[in-house]
């Protein structure tokens, strides 16, 4: 009996969601071909340009790229078998890395993304929830105070902004860190310590920069919402009921933490394009990275694809999200929901 | 998703499992060259990773810009049966990476592949040659078709015929799945030239020597035992790089590389210590489109000429890595190409000593004035006929900083005659989509480089009406302005169809009066040959002092013999001198050379 | 209503110092190209000088006078968040308020949109559209921004006028038989004018911030400059590399000024208003 | 009805609301006694200053709330302490919970909403340093004694109907046995059987002598009426009445008090909504009252004396207290 509410609760969830994607991916899949423009530019451009290649093969490569790109099938059948194709996996084939598979120049970069942005997010909601609740603790104290100014204005630099300044003062000035990629050019990935610690060299001012950035707003949030619920009635109630301050203050935490949950899963989005400019900025190669190659070189198949997985991914950890959510607050677990 | 999970894992444990990395000091550390993942290592593509043609597949004659002349790679020697026949003769040595020996059936079999798929090494060569055949084992012989008759285009493409290895391919065509091959494999990669792949992701490519090559005992081998190219994100991230000597080898735009020696005192390098720093690698010119009214006036067009601050903008927006274009469009800065000017002309139309267009404002009002376009109220002028000059655009991709900045310089000059003209930065697309559909009314692009056929191949890009489509029509072949003139056409021909020099000296200079009469576009600068070198890591580098190779460039097509050059700082070895033509003990074979052959062979 | 709400903010120190921050930089954009009249486009022979008695702040690789550049980037900037926000604003309001007014199936559906929008990674479908727009106005990239920062807000206004609707003189109203659009701008959105400000300015930091963003991956205005088109320029030519500070650290500044200012007005008028936060 | 030990007393107290300009007097120079086993019910329009009162009573004192003056004293054990001379924390320590307990007015939402009630006493055990399973057990009986199951225990609050979540709060709030338990407008959000319902439960804590007595604090008279031994009628800050509560609804003293009985006891709903509109006019604003007796203005009796002196509240009957010039000398 307790389970089917959550259940019901998670399955709705689900089929928004999924609805939500759809609607996305139509728009991604849309997009290219309500707003003309010719992906095979850069390409025959480059042919022209850097290889000098001679008119007649020139030619010969225009006839055969647009054979080969060519879009004849009616839209909707497009549609369709993009949507197949997709959940097949197949993202089609990358026009400035021709004749690469979307999917296959993808895949490899992901996991540095992940590696980057799943700490990085967590770090910095865990770090911000925690300063958020300190101060609402410590209200009007000069802690509060000093959390609060820090938080509103960190919470304002943007992340590309904040490791540029890294780059500058660590990396050119001071020469302590690497200013760019996932590890020390040449090195190829190994299972080895000193792999791991290069790595780690690199990691630490992307990874920072981001969680810096991040924290500010979520400790904003959390102040707010737990003052909100200290002021609350079970709070007063609790109160003369002679319960410990650190006990109220405890349940004032755990109610605020749920709708900071939910935050984090809005968030995401946000999140992840921030990283993906902060990534840029590093050099560091991941999802943002690939992408920005993709957008320079109008890279259409490449673009949607990315943006088919980096959306999916997004709705998918909303929906973790909303399975934790469940989890932790009874109310929705056992289907009472506000 | 689920599939994209297990993608997830394996791409992981991949790339976890990979091999260690190379030794700094055997390796050459590259920039500029690649931007973006490894797309494939089979040239039968539109764009083929770079190193696959640099380094993998070498053809049978190498060109030398700086010598004007030909080095004998696979081939060793060559034939003229007559002077449309060719036969080329393979060396004994030359063999595929695999073992098997490079035969007259690989050079076919490549040709004829590109020609089926109409893509690929040569692609295009069967309009200028009737038929490759194998004669036997090691002779190739080809036959020049005789409409149209074109001895450069003949020549360039038998004697720079890269073979491929037909065992390999054969079988994949079979298969008919050519175009997709990727050809990643190192193990079973098969090539003519002495690199191939070692290791490649998304990261970083990096070729590996092959210490047995076929071509050792002959060329010996070229030093750097590992070639890397980090792929960075942009100039910026590479940049850095060179600066932190993490790289060796770069083709880069650097905004006042001099401060690299100069205030940083780095041991970087380029071509010349002082300005222009660079090699000219091509003619940037500013296209006026012939269609717009206004711009279809050649007094126009020759008052725009006027109007360019080549100078100050070079100086400015380009750093000066880049000197004023020879109006004639011919790159002067090559000796054996000066013999095709006609500098009396230049300098009697131009009233310059060294025959180039004069900067001058005061020159280009007059003449406007003359052709009758007066001054409106508004500035701007109008013509008698009533056509008013503007408002034009003047447009580069967006981002492309030096030219964005030319751009400017030129409109506030041309504002200033009373050519009413506005800058316009759009995204690429936008842009390249006017530039080949001829919808554009000013633009600042690139025309081709210096070449075996030069100036034919330029006077070809640049006016040949052929190689044109009317406007609205895409071509990225050549002729973007429009400019249509059948007499250039027939002069075009006649210059590559004669084998006296004279005839085709004349036919150029010929061309160089309609240039000057007609100043269908304008050649205003000489683009340049990005190319820096740090000596941390290794010596030798080819520059003025050390002309070993003229095309050093990594992203170069030709770069290849660079590599042959350098050698690592702490045991710098011989330059090596097989490189210099026969006369001068070498085995390279001049161009002159092979056309008096040609001659003889009549 | 106004002055009621507006006097206890004077009093507040913080709203204080947040709203004179924003005005400073309101002035410079708007003032500071009338006054420092340097074409920011200009390119001069002095390049990447360092801050001088003619270049207060340098200039850039081209010669171009950074100070010049800021006041104008400022300008768009500010110009492309208000737009931003206004545009978001409007779609907020009309899509709360008649959900909440309408209820029934107009506010299912609108409330679906909503919740779709409101899941859907704005940034990254942002990115997509800006990058198939080929020529970019300020304009675009203020209604790029603008079309996706709305959905939070309209639930909040729907939730806020749920609350309000329940009350006799609404009731009273809906009998005096008014028009619904009569009912939101007569009675239903002076209530909630508060949250409706404090939500513009966060929009406006939305503006801004998105628009940097954009322009960094080089994805911003196609023409003119702005602070992120300055941070782009700054990355594309190397300045943090060539340790031409005065070049990339002034439009962070602003930018992180602009948005903290604007931040910390939104905040303290929430403390003022919100009984919950008020300062004791 | 014999007089009996005094519980609780406070003497001559004035609770201001110091804010950034103005002070709003909300209590204002009350004194008053609670006494053992007794109900008391303290009764008047909202922003008569009874919440003030209660947490008053209860030493609640927070900013902008500040005693001004007078005493507070609770009998511990026989011993009267002090309690006004003690911070709000200390109080909080000492007494809040074994002592006094306030039910708060929005009794629905006074539950911890994410954890299970069962989990809820555990921590109010460790708070007060008692072995959790004894106070558990307390619980499953005190719920037991609300008419709860004790399974209920064992669920999360939001799972209880709202009459069931009021007994459960008042079980809850009695667990410790305060001696004195304050409830604020506890019935206000309950329809009329779990009024009924909840009333007896109040009492029944008081028969069990769970809690000694109990202040119960509305603008409802009628719940008063049902349960309460003594009346207190505040208007304005001040007390206008206080008298047993038979002796009040048959005879009402202060004008105000008689104004508020008829509007009760007039039958039809509509006016019993209105609350006491039968009379004239709207309570006065504390920041700054009127002169002299405070109800004055809407007093139909008011004379000139009304206007100029504070009537004092004094003993004119047995147990009854009122302040009016009415029933003094001075009138004469």
């Amino acid at each position: 009996m307790t389970f089917k509410p959550m259940l019901k609760f998670l399955l709705r969830r689900f089929v928004f969601l999924l609805v939500t994607y759809i609607v996305a991916t139509t728009i991604v899949f849309i997009l290219p071909r309500i707003i003309p423009g010719n992906p095979l530019a850069q390409m025959l451009s480059n042919l022209s340009r850097v290889a000098q290649a001679n008119p007649e093969a020139i030619r010969a490569a225009e006839k055969t790229l647009m054979e080969e790109f060519g879009v004849d099938k009616p839209i909707l059948v497009q549609y369709g078998q993009f949507i197949l194709k997709a959940l097949k996996g197949d993202l089609g084939t990358s026009i400035s890395y021709y004749p690469r598979k979307v999917i296959d120049l993808i895949v490899p970069v992901i996991p540095w993304t992940l590696v980057l942005l799943l700490p990085a997010t967590l770090v910095a909601w865990i770090l911000g929830n925690t300063l958020g609740a300190m101060a609402a603790y410590r209200r009007n104290t000069w802690i509060d105070k000093g959390v609060l100014t820090a938080a509103l204005i960190v919470s304002q630099i943007p992340y590309y902004w904040l490791g540029m300044i890294f780059i500058f003062l660590f990396g050119v000035k001071l020469g302590w860190l690497p200013v760019q990629g996932a590890y020390s050019q040449g090195t190829i990935p190994s299972f080895s310590w000193e792999f791991f610690v290069d790595a780690l060299k690199h990691y630490i001012m992307p990874f920072a920069s981001i969680v810096l950035s991040a924290m500010g707003g979520w400790a904003i949030g959390m102040r707010v919402m737990v003052i909100n619920e200290l002021g609350s009635d079970y709070a007063l109630f609790s109160e003369y009921l002679g319960m410990k301050d650190k006990r109220i203050f405890k349940y004032a935490f755990r109610n605020s933490l749920l709708p900071q949950i939910t935050g984090l899963a809005l968030n995401l989005g946000t999140v992840l394009g921030g990283s993906l400019i902060t990534e840029i900025v590093f050099n560091y190669p991941g999802t943002g990275y690939l992408l920005f190659k993709a957008l320079t070189t109008l890279d259409y198949p490449m673009i949607q694809g990315i943006f088919v997985i980096l959306i999916a991914s997004v709705y998918l950890a909303n929906f973790l999200v909303d399975f934790l959510y469940a989890w932790i607050d009874p109310r929705i677990r056992l289907g009472q929901e506000e | 998703m689920k599939r994209l999970f297990v993608f997830l894992i394996v791409a992981l444990t991949i790339s976890l499992f990979a091999q260690a990395s190379v030794p700094r000091e055997e390796t050459v550390y590259v920039a500029g060259a690649l931007w973006g993942p490894a797309t494939t290592w089979n040239l039968y593509a539109p764009q083929a990773t770079w190193g696959t043609d640099q380094f993998m597949y070498i053809p049978a004659f190498q060109y030398d810009l700086g010598r004007d002349a030909w080095i004998p790679l696979i081939a060793e020697k060559y034939e003229f049966l007559d002077d449309k026949t060719l036969r080329i003769y393979i060396r004994p040595e030359a063999k595929w990476s695999d073992g098997v020996p490079i035969t007259a059936e690989d050079f076919v079999y490549a040709l004829e592949l590109s020609k089926k798929l109409g893509i690929g090494p040569g692609v295009g060569w069967d309009s200028y040659i009737e038929y490759v055949k194998a004669v036997d084992e090691k002779v190739v012989e080809f036959k020049a078709k005789t409409k149209p008759l074109n001895y450069f285009q003949f020549l360039s493409h038998s004697l720079g015929a890269q073979p491929m290895p037909k065992h390999v391919y054969s079988k994949l065509e079979a298969e008919g799945k050519i175009k997709d091959w990727i050809n990643d494999n190192p193990d079973e990669q098969v090539v003519s030239g002495p690199y191939k792949l070692y290791h490649s992701d998304p990261n970083i490519i990096i070729y590996q020597r092959i210490d047995d090559w076929w071509g050792k005992d002959i060329f010996g081998l070229p030093g750097p035992k590992f070639i890397a190219h980090v792929i960075y994100k942009d100039n910026a991230s590479a940049n850095l790089a060179l600066e932190r000597g993490d790289v060796d080898w770069a083709g880069l735009f650097i905004p006042s590389v001099w401060e690299m020696w100069e205030k940083k005192h780095l041991p970087v390098g380029t071509w010349y210590k002082e300005k222009p720093y660079f090699l000219p690698d091509g003619v940037g010119f500013v296209y006026l489109n012939n269609t717009k009214p206004g711009l279809s006036d050649p007094v126009v067009r020759k008052a725009i000429a006027y109007a360019i601050p080549y100078k100050e903008m070079l100086a400015k927006a380009y750093f000066g890595y880049g000197s004023q274009a020879h109006p004639s469009m011919v790159i002067d800065l090559f000796k054996p190409n000066k013999q095709y000017i006609d500098y009396d002309l230049a300098k009697k139309t131009w009233g310059t000593s060294d025959g180039r267009v004069p900067y001058d404002l005061e020159k280009a009002k007059q003449i406007l004035e003359e052709a009758g376009y007066k001054l409106g109220k508004d500035g701007i002028r109008v013509g008698s006929d009533g056509t008013k000059l503007g408002p034009y655009t003047i447009s580069v991709p967006y981002g492309w900083t030096d030219w964005m900045m030319m751009c400017q310089m030129i409109a506030k000059n041309l504002k200033s005659i009373g050519i009413e003209v506005n800058t316009e930065f759009p995204d690429f697309s936008v842009w390249s989509d006017r530039m080949t559909k001829g919808t554009f009314d000013i633009i600042i692009s690139w025309s081709v480089g210096p070449s075996f056929d030069h100036p034919f191949n330029i006077y070809r890009f640049v006016l040949d009406k052929r190689l044109s489509k009317p406007v609205g029509e895409v071509t990225w072949a050549g002729d973007w302005e429009r400019y249509f003139n059948d007499e250039v056409v027939k002069l075009l021909d006649s210059a590559v169809s004669t084998l006296d020099p004279k005839v085709r000296k004349n036919a150029y200079f010929k061309i160089q009066e309609i240039i000057y009469r007609d100043m269908p576009s304008i050649p205003a600068f000489y683009t340049a040959h990005w190319y820096e070198y740090s000596t941390k890591y290794w010596v030798n580098w080819p520059n003025e002092d050390n002309p070993f190779w003229f095309r050093p460039s990594p992203w170069h097509a030709d770069t290849l013999m660079t590599l042959f050059a350098i050698s690592p700082k702490d045991n710098p070895k011989p330059i090596p001198t097989w490189i210099e033509t026969v006369e001068k003990g070498g085995i390279s074979i001049p161009t002159a050379k092979i056309f008096e052959d040609l001659q003889a062979a009549k | 209503m106004f002055s009621l709400m507006i006097r206890p903010l004077f009093k507040n120190k913080k709203f204080i110092i947040g709203i004179s921050i924003f005005i400073f930089f309101l002035l410079l954009g708007i003032l500071g190209p009338v006054f420092y009249k340097v074409d920011p486009t200009e390119m001069t022979w002095d390049y990447e000088q360092p801050p001088s008695s003619e270049h207060p702040l340098g200039t850039d690789t081209y010669g171009r006078d950074v100070l010049a550049q800021l006041f104008h980037g400022i300008r768009s900037s500010l110009y492309i968040g208000f737009l931003a926000a206004i545009i978001s604003s409007i779609i907020g309001t009309i899509v709360g308020s008649f959900s909440a007014v309408k209820k029934g199936i107009t506010d299912d559906i609108l409330m679906a949109i909503t919740n779709i929008v409101l899941t859907t990674p704005s940034m990254l479908i942002a990115i997509l559209i800006a990058s198939y727009l080929k020529v970019r106005s300020m304009e675009a990239v203020a209604v790029i921004l603008g079309l996706f920062q709305w959905p939070w807000y309209a639930r909040a206004i729907r939730a806020q006028l749920m609350s309000v609707t329940s009350r006799e003189y609404v009731y009273l109203s809906i009998m005096a038989g008014y028009s619904d659009t009569k009912l939101v701008i007569e009675d239903l959105l002076p209530t909630i004018a508060t949250y409706a400000f404090m939500s513009f300015v966060l929009f406006i930091n939305g503006g801004i911030m998105g628009e940097a963003g954009l322009s960094l991956i080089g994805l911003g205005p196609t023409q003119g400059i702005s602070l992120g088109l300055m941070l782009q320029w700054a990355v594309l030519l190397e300045a943090v590399r060539r340790g031409l500070w005065w070049w990339f650290v002034p439009p962070g500044i602003a930018i992180v000024a602009i948005t903290a200012s604007l931040m910390i007005i939104s905040t303290t008028m929430d403390e003022v208003f919100n009984p919950k936060l008020r300062e004791e | 009805m014999k007089n009996r030990e005094i519980l609780f007393k406070m003497e001559n107290v004035k609770a201001y609301y110091k804010l950034e300009e103005v002070t709003v007097k909300a209590v204002d120079d009350v004194s008053l006694e609670i006494f053992e086993d007794e109900v008391i019910g303290i009764v008047g329009e909202s922003g008569s200053g009874k919440t003030t009162l209660s947490n008053v009573i209860s030493m609640n004192i927070m900013k902008p709330l500040t005693l001004v003056e007078g005493k507070v004293f609770l009998k511990i054990n026989g011993e009267f302490e002090e309690i006004s001379s003690m911070s709000r924390e200390e109080v909080k320590k000492k007494f809040w919970g074994k002592e006094i307990t306030i039910v708060p007015q929005a009794a629905m939402n006074a539950l911890m909403p994410t954890i299970k009630m069962s989990k809820y006493i555990e921590h109010l055990a460790q708070s007060h340093g008692i072995d959790k399973n004894e106070l558990l057990s307390k619980a499953e009986k005190r719920f037991e004694e609300v008419g709860l199951d004790p399974l209920w225990l064992k669920r999360y609050p939001f799972e209880l109907s709202g009459g069931m979540k009021q007994r459960a709060v008042i079980a809850i709030a009695t667990i410790l046995n305060p001696v004195l338990l304050i409830v604020d407008e506890p019935t206000s959000a309950l329809d009329v059987v779990n009024q009924k319902i909840f009333l007896k439960v109040l009492m029944q804590m008081k028969k069990m002598g769970i809690v000694k007595s109990i202040v119960f604090i509305t603008h409802d008279i009628a719940t008063v009426r049902q349960i309460a031994d003594r009346m207190v009628v505040m208007y304005a800050g001040k007390i206008a009445e206080i008298s047993p509560i038979e002796e009040i609804v048959q005879k009402p003293l202060h004008p105000y008090t008689q104004g508020l009985l008829n509007s009760v006891l007039t039958p039809e709903p509509e006016i019993r909504k209105r609350g006491i509109t039968t009379i004239p006019g709207a309570p006065p604003n504390l920041v700054n009252p009127p002169s002299g007796c405070r109800f004055h203005p809407r007093c139909s009796y008011a004379m000139d004396i009304c206007k100029e002196k504070v009537p004092p509240l004094k003993e004119i009957e047995k147990n009854r207290k009122v302040a009016c010039f009415l029933y003094m000398e001075e009138r004469k």
